[in-house]
């Protein structure tokens, strides 16, 4: 238990819980930013360099983005002024408390777990890519599958139905219509990323 | 002698290292080379600074700032201390923060963009032996923490709570995340071939030559279309034009920093400039052989000058495009990185394994230049054909 | 107290605060933020048991982490999506009102 | 083998393929059908050509120079029916013959059916004939000969129906189908016999052939009576040939059949199709008139040759012969007589074959088809002159409108007459009477034989008399008022309705038919009887005094009497006073009026048929309909009802017993899925809190089990 892990670890679930916690949305989306930017500090604790990165390059490179442009597309990133939790919140905190004392306490008394940290393990970028080429090359392919299944389906859910007003008004238009213009792009970028990334 | 001179910034950092306990020896010496990034490069900016502006004004036949040298003195260096009282105005305005605004994120956006930006440079091998840190994946660690610029330009356009920086905002993420793509996968054609992540072992792959001229993998077909490509969407990443929408003055007043000013402002400069120079540093280190001296009888000269010298020479490239070419318009804008620049770079990625599979030999190189220039001519006649890059049409309000 | 079982204890945390949040907030979106971080809990807990698990140079736990993160990112992706078809549709993106699929 | 015995099959297909193409393209391309067929044809007539002369290099070298080809067609039983086309004289002789009238009349058809709007269904329909038709000539299969003497019973139907507009036309077309059918049925079932026999239909097949004599010995035993079964297949597939060459009493289709269009009825009715009939008796001759001796074998001597086919043939040849020259005496329609003319000359062929065997038949058939096509198209053309008049009465003094057509009519007549010596009508009648003189059965034949000749000439006379000589009858014939005469004949330009001479399209025909009806005699001179050693396969050398001996001098000035006493008559009573107007009387008619009414009536035949056969085939048809209607029906109707009542009963266990436990089933179903129903709220975070509370309680299960 390093000080540093504490320090991050702190500083994750503060981001967390606040991401969790707070009311305006725009807030929660940048806080959940903090906290999967510590995760990935996490991850470079434990000396998985590669996973940190691209934990960076995806979560808040591209799901950030991604959730900030939902919360602008969905008007909602004004304050809301009436209530924030759902009805019977109560029930659900009650329920993710004891999910939490039972992981817990499972991962506090479950006997057998190594107990000092071994040796930093060889984990280059090469062997990564030798093994994603030998080993695991069918789910490799079956990712790329699913993104690109992902990425289709994206798009043709969040197609206008409508056809887009035409003339002036396309040109410099209120930002929600621009974005959803923008949105299947955004999409496919952070699908794209995935595939240049590993 | 010239070996002396080339590592001589590494031999200095040693020799103050060594007045150190040896705990804290590489603490240190990360310290040092950490700290000489800002510095140069915020001297490099406010030179460009200058430069920029008298390099537009020559171009467009006009002067450029011409009066101000060294304070207090006659010196004019043909005005090239003007960053001086700039930086001291910059630094001296009132700093105003809309009432309406978000106040922390809106101090926060600065902060955010300039952070990432100068931890991209902690990759960047400007010299032989002088790369701060040598991660193992270090172009992807780059691109993650390029990543995190587009969160910053919305924290600005978003707090700021003004449409003009909203709509800059969006439209500087939108463009970025667009041409984001075309970038990686330019850069993934070099990783392929090198078959590393690690800048230095990029560059080391480039450092060697024949018949006197250096492998750089600009000099191969993928690599001059990989580097083109690189290019453009280089310019498009740091905002520059003719890709400058989301600060179009004549359209959206500033983009997403409308309502930012004084130091604040300095500091968004400070970033675009800096991203700027880092993601050309990167295009360096991929395809124009990082330090590598372009000719074998050339070898003498110091590494970081040539490493310097690409960059201004890059950096010049970019100030004559601005002064040259129109801005694109939004649609043609998307049209021309999802239509054009993804096709392009997937197949320059083909071509690239076709490269490395073929081995050596004339084969190679006319497959590969057939594959590029095919696919070219075939895209850009159907997108021309179907009007999608066509001539603008002038609207009216209605 | 272990550095493993202290890697536990935290994403066990971040699991539960993940599963508060989509339960109890209104708003889809963040729901969705919730389901994301429940997720990266569980990606911490791969990668602490790869690192001191017994044999890490298999990797096994680091690929199934890279392989988590792009089902996630499909996953955000499609989500926000589904969420943006329902605002338009509904005009709302509150999940106490998109009650229509009962009984 | 030689090549073109080898693809002999071309000359069917190219018609055949011809009409094909012609019948999938659009109506108005006429030059492209006639392009097509007349192509084909002369194609084909090349290919008969080289087949010709093929059988003619083989000539004369050990016997009958014959090559026969074949492939397998289906199999049944354990074996094989196979289809093949055979080469030898009398196939070379027809094709030549077929082909050429064939062209000839085509190129005739092109200028005859100018007006009409069905121009490429008329050329379709008659490349589909030829192709049947050469077909028949070149089977060397009952089977095969059998199909395709079908299609050309087809293609007659609808060519004789191709004005089907026209009621007359449309009933000749179904009374010749349907007569040819009795015929036809008669074949089949020799057909099936001579299966059943010898076990094959091939014609020739080294030995094996179902003519050659081990076959034939193998088959029909001299001993056990074999030749009994032989006898009846030979009737059965004569009967056949009478239904197609139209003999007594199956004759009473060929002249209604003139209904068709000229040119259909010159090929069709007069040179080919009816000739088939002939071909078939003339082909399966070995059946006919079997060799007895050879069938019996070396060891049994065959004391006296049991009675065969030929003698049938012969009676029936002879009867018709005279009976319908005398019938044609007494008929106004120009195409009628002709009709009626040809139903004798069959006749003639007949007995010719019956009597002399197949080179006299043969040669009968190879001269009568080619002055019959020419006088039907001299008719044709004479008709068309008239504006589609065909009543003699009402034309005459013809000559000096067409007088190309005239000339070449008059040589047809002439040679159909049988002039002496210059026309080949003369020799190969001439033939037949001599060999009919010296048949040991009877003498009767020859004597009716000579009565028809001697009708033949008269009527001829009288035709060409009543058309061509006087004056013209019918100015301005307004009884061209026929609804497509019109249509067909626009006002000629040269003032009226003048009858003109028809284009040399139309002539040309006609004049080369007239030069081979000159010439085609002198290949069967006894002199020089060249035709009967082709077809059996003998050398012949030139010989005057054949001539002289054996009474056949005798027999050749008796015939010219009886033909110059025809003509005499004829002249006499037509050509000399020319009747005047056209309801003037018959001068026959003022003479004999009974016997003129008889004639002219056709002796009441058609009368006597409708009076018992299709009288017995309206009763049988009204039985099969009140059994059909009452017997059959009736029982159906009670097996629907039977099903009806059934169903109902069915209808009723289902509403009120089956229907009424799953009724209540799923109800109680439906409201416990209410119930249940209530724990689905909707909201998708009570599911996910369930969820959360699964996972406790899986967590703590596991925990436990770990304990225990």
């Amino acid at each position: 238990m390093s000080p540093a892990f504490l320090i991050i670890a702190i500083v994750t679930l503060f981001a967390a819980a606040a991401a969790m916690s707070l009311r305006n949305l725009v807030h929660c989306a940048l806080s959940l930013v903090v906290a999967l930017a510590g995760l990935a500090a996490l991850y470079l604790q434990l000396d998985a360099q590669f996973v940190g990165f691209a934990q960076i390059l995806v979560y808040v490179g591209a799901v950030a983005i991604l959730i900030v442009f939902a919360v602008l597309l969905t008007r909602s990133d004004a304050t809301p002024n009436q209530a924030i939790l759902a009805p019977g919140w109560i029930a659900g905190i009650a329920v993710s408390a004891g999910v939490f004392a039972t992981l817990g306490w499972a991962a506090l008394n479950s006997p057998g777990l190594p107990k000092q940290m071994p040796p930093a393990p060889e984990a280059t970028v090469k062997n990564i890519g030798d093994l994603l080429m030998t080993r695991y090359v069918l789910p490799l392919e079956v990712i790329g599958l699913l993104l690109t299944a992902a990425l289709i389906g994206a798009v043709i859910i969040a197609m206008k139905e409508e056809t887009p007003k035409s003339g002036g008004s396309r040109r410099e238009s209120a930002p929600s219509e621009k974005l959803e213009r923008t949105d299947p792009a955004l999409r496919d970028c952070y699908e794209a990323k995935k595939g240049g990334g590993v | 002698m010239f070996e002396a001179l080339d590592q001589i910034f590494v031999t200095l950092k040693h020799q103050a290292v060594v007045f150190f306990p040896d705990a804290w020896q590489p603490l240190v010496s990360a310290l040092i080379s950490i700290a000489f990034i800002p510095l140069v490069f915020a001297t490099l900016f406010a030179f460009v600074t200058v430069f920029e502006r008298k390099g537009i004004g020559r171009i467009q036949n006009r002067y450029g700032p011409n009066r101000v040298g060294i304070p207090l003195t006659k010196i004019r260096l043909c005005g090239f201390g003007q960053f001086i009282p700039d930086g001291i105005k910059s630094l001296t305005k009132e700093d105003i923060v809309p009432r309406a605004a978000d106040q922390a994120v809106h101090f926060l956006a600065p902060v955010v963009l300039l952070i990432p930006v100068l931890l991209a440079y902690a990759v960047l091998p400007m010299g032989r032996n002088m790369t701060a840190v040598d991660l193992d994946a270090g172009v992807l660690f780059f691109f993650a923490v390029g990543g995190a610029v587009e969160l910053s330009v919305f924290m600005a356009g978003w707090s700021s709570h003004n449409k003009y920086s909203l709509l800059g905002a969006m439209r500087a993420i939108a463009q970025m995340i667009s041409y984001e793509i075309p970038l990686i996968l330019s850069a993934v054609t070099v990783i392929m071939i090198v078959g590393s992540l690690k800048t230095v072992d990029i560059v080391a792959a480039q450092n060697h030559y024949s018949f006197g001229l250096a492998h750089w993998f600009v000099f191969t077909p993928w690599g001059l279309a990989g580097f083109i490509l690189f290019f453009i969407a280089s310019l498009a990443e740091s905002n520059r034009s003719p890709f400058d929408l989301p600060e179009a003055e004549s359209e959206i007043v500033a983009g997403y920093y409308t309502e930012y000013s004084g130091f604040k402002f300095a500091l968004f400069f400070l970033g675009e400039y800096l991203g700027m120079f880092a993601i050309n540093g990167l295009g360096i280190t991929l395809f124009l052989g990082g330090w590598t001296a372009p000719f074998s009888f050339l070898t003498w000269v110091p590494s970081y000058l040539w490493f310097f010298a690409k960059l201004m020479a890059l950096v010049f490239t970019f100030i004559w495009i601005r002064a040259t070419l129109p801005r694109l318009r939004m649609d043609q804008l998307m049209n021309f990185a999802w239509k054009f620049m993804l096709p392009l770079s997937l197949v320059n990625i083909v071509a690239a394994g076709v490269w490395h599979f073929l081995g050596a030999g004339w084969l190679r190189w006319v497959v590969c230049s057939a594959l590029i220039f095919g696919s070219y001519a075939i895209l850009g006649w159907g997108l021309m054909r179907n009007q999608k890059l066509g001539k603008r049409i002038y609207r009216f309000a209605d | 107290m272990t550095p493993l079982q202290g890697c536990l204890l935290v994403s066990a945390l971040l699991f539960a605060i993940g599963l508060a949040g989509a339960v109890t907030r209104r708003n889809a979106i963040l729901a969705l933020v919730g389901i994301e971080l429940m997720l990266n809990a569980a990606n911490l807990n791969f990668i602490a048991f790869w690192r001191y698990g017994p044999n890490p140079e298999a990797l096994s736990g680091m690929m199934v982490v890279i392989f988590s993160i792009a089902i996630a990112a499909a996953e955000a992706a499609v989500g926000l999506a589904l969420i943006i078809a329902i605002y338009r549709h509904y005009k709302t993106a509150n999940l106490d009102e998109m009650k229509n699929l009962k009984g | 083998m030689t090549w073109i015995a080898q693809n002999l099959w071309l000359i069917p297909v190219l018609p055949l393929v011809a009409s094909g193409v012609i019948a999938i393209n659009k109506q108005p391309q006429r030059k492209l059908a006639v392009a097509l067929s007349i192509g084909s044809m002369v194609l084909a007539f090349l290919l008969s050509l080289c087949a010709f002369s093929a059988t003619l290099i083989h000539h004369g070298e050990s016997g009958v120079f014959r090559e026969v080809a074949g492939f397998n067609w289906l199999q049944f039983g354990g074996q094989w029916l196979q289809l093949g086309w055979v080469l030898d004289p009398l196939t070379a002789i027809m094709l030549v013959m077929v082909s050429f009238v064939s062209l000839l009349i085509f190129i005739f058809s092109v200028g005859y059916m100018a007006h009409d709007e069905n121009f490429t269904r008329f050329f379709c329909f008659l490349s589909l004939f030829a192709a049947a038709m050469l077909g028949v000539v070149i089977a060397n299969n009952l089977l095969l000969f059998f199909v395709c003497w079908e299609i050309v019973g087809l293609t007659s139907y609808l060519l004789i129906g191709f004005w089907y507009h026209k009621p007359s036309a449309a009933a000749a077309a179904k009374k010749a189908f349907i007569t040819t059918r009795i015929g036809d049925l008669a074949l089949l079932l020799g057909m099936v016999w001579l299966y059943a026999k010898a076990g094959t239909l091939t014609f020739y097949d080294g030995g094996n052939g179902c003519l050659e004599i081990p076959t034939l010995a193998k088959a029909f035993p001299f001993e056990g009576f074999g030749f009994v079964a032989l006898t009846g297949i030979a009737l059965l597939i004569f009967v056949g040939a009478m239904g197609k060459s139209g003999q007594v009493p199956l004759h009473v289709w060929l002249p209604d059949a003139m209904e068709g269009p000229t040119p259909v009825s010159a090929l069709i009715h007069a040179a080919t199709m009816v000739a088939a009939g002939v071909f078939l008796v003339a082909r399966v001759y070995p059946l006919m008139k079997p060799d007895w001796s050879a069938l019996a074998g070396p060891h049994t001597i065959v004391s006296m040759p049991p009675l065969d086919a030929t003698v049938v043939i012969t009676w029936v040849g002879a009867i018709t012969a005279m009976f319908a020259a005398s019938i044609a005496v007494a008929q106004t329609d120009i195409k009628r007589i002709l009709a009626y003319s040809t139903v004798s000359q069959l006749g003639y062929m007949m007995l010719g074959l019956g009597v002399g065997g197949v080179a006299v038949g043969m040669f009968h058939l190879i001269t009568h088809a080619f002055f019959k096509a020419l006088l039907f198209l001299g008719s044709g053309s004479v008709i068309h002159g008239c504006h589609e008049e065909q009543d003699v009465r009402k034309m005459g003094g013809l000559k000096k409108f067409m007088p190309v057509t005239f000339a070449t009519y008059a040589i047809g007549m002439l040679a159909l007459a049988g002039f002496p010596l210059f026309f080949s009508g003369f020799w190969s009648k001439d033939e037949i009477l001599h060999s009919a003189h010296n048949w040991p059965v009877s003498q009767i034949p020859f004597y009716l034989g000579c009565a028809g000749a001697l009708l033949t000439a008269f009527y001829m006379t009288r035709q060409v008399a009543l058309v061509f000589f006087g004056q013209y009858r019918s100015r301005a014939c307004e009884s061209a008022d026929h609804a497509h005469s019109h249509v067909l004949n626009p006002p000629s330009h040269d003032g009226g309705y003048e009858p003109h001479e028809s284009p040399a399209v139309m002539t040309v025909p006609l004049v080369i038919l007239a030069v081979f009806a000159i010439l085609l005699g002198f290949v069967g001179t006894p002199a020089w009887p060249w035709f009967d050693g082709f077809l059996k396969g003998e050398p012949v050398q030139f010989n005057f005094s054949k001539l002289t001996e054996g009474g056949t001098l005798g027999l050749m000035l008796a015939s010219a009497g009886i033909v110059f006493t025809g003509l005499g008559l004829g002249w006499w009573l037509y050509g000399k006073r020319q009747r005047k107007t056209v309801e003037e009387p018959d001068v026959l008619q003022v003479a004999q009026p009974a016997i003129f009414r008889l004639l002219e009536n056709k002796y009441f035949v058609d009368e006597f048929y409708d009076a018992t056969v299709v009288r017995f085939n309206a009763w049988a048809a009204r039985i099969c309909n009140f059994l059909d209607r009452w017997i059959w029906g009736g029982v159906v109707l009670l097996v629907t009802w039977m099903t009806l009542g059934l169903s109902r009963l069915y209808r009723f266990t289902d509403e009120f017993v089956v229907d009424l436990g799953f009724d209540t089933g799923c109800e109680t179903l439906r409201e416990g899925g209410d119930e249940i129903s209530k724990w689905h709220t909707g909201r998708v975070q009570t599911y996910l809190r369930v969820i959360g509370v699964a996972l406790v309680v899986l967590v703590l299960f596991l925990v436990w089990g770990r304990k225990a």
